[in-house]
C-alpha cells in the first residue's frame, strides 16, 4: 500500500504533510481527541498546561494506557543479572511509507538494538517531538501503530514524553525510543566475540527500507511494489538463543546497510570477513531501484535484517531456526570470518573476482552522469 | 518593587477594609469598568474581603473581549495571506474567531508574531522590507499612545509595508451606554486608572452629573481597589456623586497632554460595535486621513460577513454588569478556556476566565 | 486592561522629544521604553509603562500622601487624600 | 553570564544560531574533530557513513567514552529490586541561557526524573537530532557540558544515538535523554501515597528558568541577572530516603510550574492542598519580569525544583536535610494536605483571602491591554 | 533485469578472459575513456582477470572530474544568492570548489536541491514563479540531449526565472588531445557507449586513422568490457587501427539523429578548460545567442578569480592516463573521499574514488 | 560516465513527437521519462534511459547476436559479431 501524499492548500507556506494511509489497525479504535474541536498540534500542547495533559490523558493514554503517561517516570521490577540499554530517535519522512510508518520503525528499531545486545526487550520510552501544526489525526495513527508494534514485539511502553515546536522547526513528528531489556545469552554478544571460521548470517534480503523511502522522495519518486522490511527482530534472537545457538555477534542493518555493519564490526574485532556476493539476496525492484540511480544494495538501509556471527558448526543450526521466523524466511550464510586481523571485508563476486567493501563517506547520492 | 508592593500591603488592605464595614448601610452594587481589574479583584480575594452588601459587577473594560468577531475573523485572513505578518499582543492569539484563533493560523503555516509594542512591529516592518507587516492594533485609550505612535513613526519612516487593523474603543461612551440601559443596577463605577492616565477624567464628569453616579478613579493594585471602593460607597452613602481621583500617583484631571495630541493627529473618533454589546456612537478611533494609507482594512479590502455571536453566551450581559460568569449555564460546563464560547471566557482579563481560573474547580 | 507598571529610569538616550527612550527598571531587570510622553521625566524619575511607552511620570509625593493617609486610616474619621492641586 | 546570540550572514536565509558562550568547562578539552575541516555539521553526518562515525568515534567518544558509543546498546549489571525507567526530549530555545544550556537540561532533567521516582540515577542514553548546518563547535560545547553535567549528577552516558535532519527541519539540535536508576524509597513514591496531613516541602524560589528563557525570547527580551534554576535533584533527594524521610509523594515543577505540578497531583491523588502563598519564594528579578508581562510566577517552569509531601511529624527534619543542599538553601513548607478528598489546590495569601490553582490552558501568553 | 543481467554472466565474462588470455601476446595499455566503465571495471574487479600484460588505465570520461574548479565556485556562488534554487546531479554535490561543497552550502542555509533530470529543474521554475531556479549542467555528449531539451522547453514554456550553468564537454577532442601528449604510451582506447549512443562514432574514424590506434566502443556490464578489451586486443595483435563496435545493442554509426538536431539548436562548439588538464580547444557545448538568456554565466554575472589545482594532486596526470591513483603520494592518506583533494576522489566515478572505495583498506 | 539503463516501455502518454513520454518499467520498478529522443519506440520496447530521457531503442537482435556469439564463444576461431548493417 503506497503512501499517499496531499498538499494542504489553506495556508500560503508551501508545505506538504503526510497523511496516513487508511489502514486498518487490530483494534480500529476512533482518536479520542475529538478531531473537530483541536484537528491539529497547537504549541499549547506542549506547554505543560490543561491543553497538554488532555493531549496526554486521552491520546497517548488510550494506546498505551494510563501508567505510561501519569508519572515522571516508570517504575519496574528486576531481577539479578543483566540489563541492555538503548535508545534511538527517528526523523523518517515521509511518516507513512509503503510498509510501514514512523511508529513502527520506533518500537521495532529499538527492540531490534536490544535483541541485538542478546536481550529479551522488556519497556520501553517514547519521547515526542511534535511540529506545530500536525494533524491529530496522523498523531494518532502513529500512535496506534506503535502500540500495535509493542503488542506485537512483545513489549511495553512505559514511559513517554512530548514536547512541541513551532512550525518550521520541526518534520512533523520525530521519536525517539530508549529500551531496556533483560539479557538472557549466556556470553557477551559483541564484536570482540568474533572468532575465525565463524560463519555470517543474514536473515534475507537487503535493500528494501531505503528504496521504499527513496521511492516517494521529492524529486526521485517511481512506482513500485517495493515494501519496508521493517520487523522485530526479537522472536527470531530469543530462539536462537534458546536453541543454544552461541551468539557471537549480532548486528541489525540500519543506516549504511549490510557493508556499513560488517565493516564496523570488522574494524572493532580486527578480524576480515569473507563474502560471497550471490549469498546475498536483493529482490529485482530493489536492484532495478539501485541501477536507476546508481546505488549500490549493499549500503542501502534495513529495518528487518540483521547479521549473527555463530560458531561455523552451528551454522546450519542457527539458519534452520532463523527461517522457522517469517523474518528469516530467506536467512543465508554470507560469509566467514578469516584468519587474517586485518579488518576488512572482502566480497567475492561471480566473476571469480574480489572487491573490499568500506564505508562511504556519507549517504548515497543518486548517480546521473 | 517601589509603588506596586506598597499596594499590596495586607495591613492597609485590613484597614480599607474595616473602613469599608464601619462606613457600608446599604447595599451597593458597583461596577469596576476595567479587566485588570477584575482580574486583581479574583485573583487576590478583594470580593472575599467586602461587606455582603456590596456586590461587584464587571465592566466592558477588556479590549481584547469587546473586539468584535467581524473584525478578529479578518486579522485571521489576513494572517493567511502570502507574504504578510501579523503581529499581535499575546492577549489576542487564544481568542477564538467564528472558526479558530490565531494560534491555530499559526500552527497551520501563517507568519503570527507576538509582539511587546507596536514599535516592535514597525520594526520588523523596516527589517522584512519584502514582507507586509500588520500590527493588529487592540485597546482602549492606554494603548492609543503606542498605537499612535506606531503609525506616525511607520509614516516619518516611509514604510509602505506596515499598516494597522485597529481595534481601539473609548471608555466613557460604554459607560454611558450601560448607564442609559433600562436593567442597569448599578450604583457607582471604579474608573480605570490607566485609560485616566492618558485622558484624564474630565470626560467623566458630565456622566456623573447627568446619571447621579460616582465614578472613582481607581488604580489597579488590591489597596487601590479597596480604597477606591472605599470612596465610591462612602460618596454612596453621603448621596454625592462626583468624580473621585484615587490614583492620584498616576492621574491628573487632564491627562498626558503630548500623547492626547498624537492620538487626535492620528486617530479620529467613530462609531463602533462591541462585541456582545452592539453598536456604540462614537466610541472607538479610526485612522485619520493623513494616516489612512497605514489602514490595513484599505491594503487587504478583506469584507467578512456578519457572524453571529453564540447563541448560549451571555458574555454581553456580563459586560453589562447585568448578570456574573457565574449566571452563565454553559460556565465552566461547555464553556472553559480551552474550548470559550466568548471572549470573556478566554481572554485572560475577561470575566469568565477570571472566575473559571480562580474561583472554579 | 492595560498592564502597565512602574520602573525607575536607569538612563535615557537622547534625541529628539517625540522618540527620546530610556531604560527602565524594573525590581531587577531592565527594558527599554520610550519616553515620547513624559518630556519631564528624567534619570531617577519612576514611570508608568504600558505596550513599550512611558504613560506617566509616577508623582511620588501623591503617592507618599495616600500611603500615609492609610497609614493613618485607624483613625476612621480622617478624611481621604484629596490630591494637592487639581 | 547572558547567552548572546550572532546572526550567519554568509547564507540569504533569516536565521539565528545560537552561539556557545566562551564558558570555561571542566577538562578544558578542544573539540576533537577538526573544526575548520568540516565547520558545521551535514546531512551525510546522519548518513550512516565514514562521516556519521568520525563524529562518533571523535566528538562523542571523546566527552562520553567510547563504550556509549560503539554498540547497539549498553549492557549494566543490576540486582534485584526495582528500576526506575523515564525519558525527556529537550528542545529549548536558545541552547545556551543564563544558567545553563541544553546540555545540562538534557542530563539533569532525566535525572531529576529518576530521583522524583526515588531512585539513584544511574544510567542515561543520549539522543541527538542534530539540524543540518549547526556548528561543530556548539555541538562539541554541548556534548561537553552534558558530560560535565553527568560527572557533577553522578551518572554515566551510557548509549546514545545520532540523526541529522535538514535544514529548516529542526532548530539546531533537539536532544532526548532517557534514564535507568535503582529504587532505593522503601516505600513507594507516588500520587497515590499523599495523606492529609501530610506537609508540602518546596526547594527554593520559583520561576526562574522559564524567565531566564523568557528574556532571551526574540520580541520579549529584556536584561536581567536571572540566571535558570536548573540543578540536579538527586543528591537531595537521596539523603532524604536516607535520612528516613518517607516521602509520599516528590514531582520536579518543570513545564506549567508549581501551580499545575500541584494541580496534577491533587487531582491523581483525589486530595485537596492548602497553600501560602507567602511562603513561596520568588526573587525581585522574576517577580519584576512577571509583573512586565502579565505573568503569574507559579505557572513559570523550573529546572531545579521539585515538592515533597512528607509526614508532618518529619517536615522539620526534611526541611533540614534539604537546606544542607545548595539547591535546597531556601526549602520552606508552602502548605498542607487537608482532608478534603476533592482534588483542589486552594492558595492562601496575605490578604486572608483564597483563590484557587487551576492549570493554564497552555504556555503562559505576555500580557499587554 | 533484461539487456543487463545477459552481459553479466560469469560464464560469457570467463570465456572472454580465455579468449583475451589466449589472444595476447605482447603488453598493451588500454584506456577506457569513461568513468563509469572505469567503475565497472573496479567494483567487478575485471582487471583481475586479464593477462598481466595487458594494463588498463583510466580515462578523463568523468564530466564531474574535469568541470573547473573555477565553475564549481561559481555554482556555489549563485547558489548563495538571495532567492536562488540551485539544482544539480547528485553527482556535483560532494564535489569541492576552492573551499567548500554545495552540500555545505546547502548546509549552511543555500537553497541546493538534488534533480534526476534536468526537467525536474524547469518543471521546478514553473511551479516557483517566484524564485531563480539555476541547474548546473555537467555533461558528456550523453547528457546534452537532456540539457538542451531542457533548455528549450523553458524557452517554449516562456520561463523568465530558469536558467543553465553550462557545463557541457565533448569527448572526441580530449582523446585526440591524449594522443596528442608526448608522454602518452597508450595503445587502444575503449570508447563510451552512451556518449556514441548519442552521437555515433563517425568522430573517431579520422582518430583511428590519424593516430593508428584502435578505438572500440563499448558498454558498461563487465562481459561488455571484456568483450570491448578482447576486440581492442585483437586489432592491437594484428595491427589493426580502426573504429570496432561492440556495444550495438545501443550505438550505430552515425548516433541519434533528433537527439544531434536539437543539440545542434540549441548549443554550439567552443573551447573549454578541463580540470587537471587545461584548456581543450573546441572541446565543449555553451548556449547558441537563441538561448543564451538562458545562460545562467549571462544572468548571474559572477566573474570568480582563477583557482589553482591543489599542488599534491595528480589527478590531471591520471586523467590523461599517465598515472594510476595508486600512483599518488596522497591517495588514502591525506586524499580520502571526506577530504578530497581532487575532483577524481570526490566523483563516485573519478579513478582515485573507484579505488578508494574497491580496493583501499 | 553517464548512467543509462535499459528499461521497457510500458505506457506511452501520446503526445507531440517532441514531448513525448512513456512509463518505463526497470525490472520491476516504473519511472516516466522523456520519448523525445526515440520517435521510432513503442509499448514493449526496450529503450536506454539517461536523465530523464530514452537516447536510444535496444537492439533486441543485436543484442541477442552479441550473446549468441558469447555462447559459441568456445570455439576461439570465430569472428567477432559485426553489426548486420552500418
Ligand atoms: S462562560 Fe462562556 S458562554 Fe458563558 S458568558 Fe462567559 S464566555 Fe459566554
Ligand atoms: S588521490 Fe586525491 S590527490 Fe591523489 S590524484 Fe587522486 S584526487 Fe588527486
Ligand atoms: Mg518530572
Ligand atoms: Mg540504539
Ligand atoms: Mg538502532
Ligand atoms: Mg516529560
Ligand atoms: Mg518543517
Ligand atoms: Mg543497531
Ligand atoms: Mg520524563
Ligand atoms: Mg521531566
Ligand atoms: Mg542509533
Ligand atoms: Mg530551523
Amino acid at each position: 500500500m503506497p503512501a499517499r501524499r496531499i498538499t494542504v492548500t489553506v495556508i500560503h507556506k508551501e508545505r506538504t504533510v503526510d497523511k496516513p494511509p487508511h489502514r486498518k489497525l487490530a483494534d480500529g479504535l476512533q482518536c479520542p481527541v475529538p478531531l473537530n474541536d483541536i484537528p491539529q498540534i497547537l504549541l499549547s500542547h506542549g506547554g505543560g498546561g490543561r491543553l497538554m495533559h488532555q493531549l496526554i490523558d486521552t491520546l497517548f493514554a488510550a494506546a498505551f494506557g494510563t501508567q505510561a503517561t501519569q508519572h515522571d517516570g516508570a517504575v519496574l521490577p528486576v531481577n539479578e543479572g543483566e540489563l541492555a540499554f538503548t535508545t534511538d530517535s527517528y526523523v523518517v519522512h515521509p511518516l507513512f511509507f509503503p510498509g510501514g510508518d514512523i511508529g513502527r520503525l520506533a518500537v521495532w528499531g529499538t527492540v531490534n538494538d536490544l535483541a541485538m545486545c542478546g536481550a529479551v526487550p522488556q519497556s520501553l520510552s517514547a519521547g515526542f517531538i511534535l511540529e506545530e501544526g500536525l494533524s491529530m489525526e496522523t498523531l494518532w495513527q502513529v500512535v496506534q501503530s506503535m502500540q500495535q508494534a509493542a503488542e506485537i514485539a512483545g513489549v511495553r511502553i512505559a514511559t513517554g514524553d512530548t514536547k512541541v515546536v513551532e512550525r518550521g522547526k520541526g518534520d512533523g513528528m520525530f521519536i525517539n525510543t530508549a529500551g531496556v531489556g533483560r539479557v538472557i545469552a549466556p556470553q557477551p554478544v559483541s564484536p570482540r566475540r568474533v572468532r575465525p571460521g565463524d560463519a555470517i548470517l543474514l536473515n534475507g534480503d537487503v535493500g528494501r527500507h531505503g528504496m521504499a523511502l527513496v521511492q516517494v522522495r521529492e524529486g526521485l519518486r517511481f512506482e513500485s511494489a517495493i515494501e519496508s522490511d521493517c520487523a522485530p527482530l526479537n522472536g527470531m534472537v530469543r530462539e536462537l538463543i534458546e536453541g543454544g545457538i552461541d551468539l557471537h555477534c549480532l548486528r541489525d542493518l540500519t543506516r549504511g546497510g549490510l557493508a556499513t555493519a560488517l565493516v564496523e564490526i570488522a574494524k572493532t574485532s580486527s578480524l576480515s570477513f569473507a563474502l560471497e556476493e550471490t549469498k546475498i539476496g536483493v529482490t529485482d525492484a530493489v536492484r532495478g531501484a539501485c541501477e536507476l540511480l546508481g546505488f549500490d544494495p549493499l549500503y542501502v538501509a534495513n529495518e528487518g535484517r540483521c547479521v549473527a556471527f555463530v560458531p561455523e558448526k552451528q551454522a546450519e543450526s542457527a539458519l534452520q531456526i532463523m527461517r522457522r521466523h517469517e523474518t528469516g524466511r530467506n536467512a543465508a550464510c554470507i560469509g566467514t570470518v578469516e584468519m587474517e586481523a586485518r579488518g576488512r571485508v572482502t566480497l567475492h563476486n561471480a566473476f571469480g573476482t574480489t572487491r573490499l567493501l568500506d564505508m562511504l563517506s556519507g549517504d548515497q547520492l543518486p548517480r546521473i552522469c | 518593587m517601589k509603588f506596586l508592593d506598597e499596594f499590596r500591603d495586607p495591613e492597609a488592605a485590613r484597614r480599607l477594609a474595616d473602613a469599608l464595614h464601619k462606613t457600608v448601610t446599604r447595599p451597593w452594587r458597583i461596577m469596576e469598568v476595567c479587566g485588570g481589574q477584575t482580574h486583581s479583584i479574583v485573583k487576590h480575594g478583594i470580593d472575599q474581603l467586602l461587606p455582603e452588601s456590596i456586590t461587584l459587577v464587571h465592566g466592558p473594560g477588556c479590549p481584547v473581549c469587546v473586539t468584535p468577531v467581524e473584525l478578529i475573523d479578518r486579522a485571521i485572513d489576513i494572517a493567511q495571506q502570502p507574504g504578510v505578518i501579523l503581529c499581535s499582543f499575546g492577549d489576542m492569539m487564544r481568542v477564538p474567531g467564528s472558526d479558530r484563533d490565531l494560534l491555530s493560523v499559526k500552527a497551520a503555516g501563517g507568519d503570527v508574531r507576538m509582539v511587546y509594542s507596536p514599535m516592535d512591529a514597525v520594526q520588523l516592518a523596516e527589517e522584512k522590507s519584502e514582507r507586509q507587516v500588520v500590527f493588529f492594533a487592540v485597546g482602549f485609550e492606554t494603548t492609543a499612545p503606542a498605537n499612535a505612535m506606531a503609525v506616525h513613526q511607520a509614516k516619518l519612516r516611509g514604510l509602505t509595508n506596515f499598516s494597522m487593523l485597529v481595534s481601539q474603543v473609548l471608555v466613557p461612551p460604554a459607560v454611558e451606554s450601560i448607564l442609559q440601559s433600562e436593567q442597569h443596577r448599578i450604583n457607582g463605577f471604579l474608573l480605570a486608572g490607566h485609560v485616566c492616565t492618558v485622558m484624564g477624567f474630565t470626560e467623566y464628569e458630565p456622566i456623573a452629573e447627568r446619571y447621579r453616579v460616582p465614578l472613582v478613579v481607581t488604580g489597579f493594585e488590591p489597596v487601590d481597589i479597596l480604597h477606591g471602593l472605599y470612596l465610591c460607597v462612602r460618596q454612596l452613602e453621603s448621596g454625592r456623586a462626583e468624580v473621585e481621583n484615587q490614583y492620584t500617583r498616576s492621574v491628573t484631571r487632564t491627562g498626558n497632554r503630548p500623547a492626547q495630541e498624537l492620538i487626535q493627529k492620528v486617530f479620529h473618533v467613530v462609531p463602533r460595535a462591541w462585541r456582545g454589546i452592539g453598536e456604540i456612537p462614537a466610541s472607538g478611533l479610526s485612522l485619520t486621513p493623513e494616516y489612512e494609507a497605514f489602514d490595513a482594512e484599505r491594503r487587504f479590502g478583506v469584507t467578512p460577513a456578519s457572524v453571529e455571536q453564540n447563541g448560549d453566551c451571555i458574555s454581553g450581559r456580563i459586560l453589562l454588569g447585568l448578570d456574573k460568569p457565574t449566571d452563565c449555564p454553559a460556565f465552566g460546563a461547555r464553556c472553559t478556556p480551552e474550548k470559550p464560547l466568548g471572549a470573556t471566557m478566554v481572554s485572560t482579563e475577561g470575566a469568565c476566565s477570571a472566575y473559571y481560573r480562580y474561583r472554579h474547580s | 486592561m492595560c498592564l502597565a507598571i512602574p520602573g525607575k529610569i536607569e538612563s535615557i538616550e537622547q534625541g529628539e522629544a517625540l522618540t527620546r527612550k530610556g531604560r527602565i527598571d524594573f525590581g531587577g531587570i531592565v527594558k527599554e521604553a520610550w519616553l515620547s510622553y513624559v518630556p519631564e521625566a528624567k534619570v531617577g524619575d519612576y514611570v508608568i509603562v504600558h505596550a513599550g511607552f512611558a504613560i506617566s511620570r509616577v508623582d511620588e509625593r501623591e503617592a507618599h500622601r495616600a500611603l500615609k493617609y492609610l497609614d493613618e486610616m485607624d483613625r476612621l474619621d480622617s478624611p481621604p487624600p484629596e490630591p494637592e492641586e487639581e
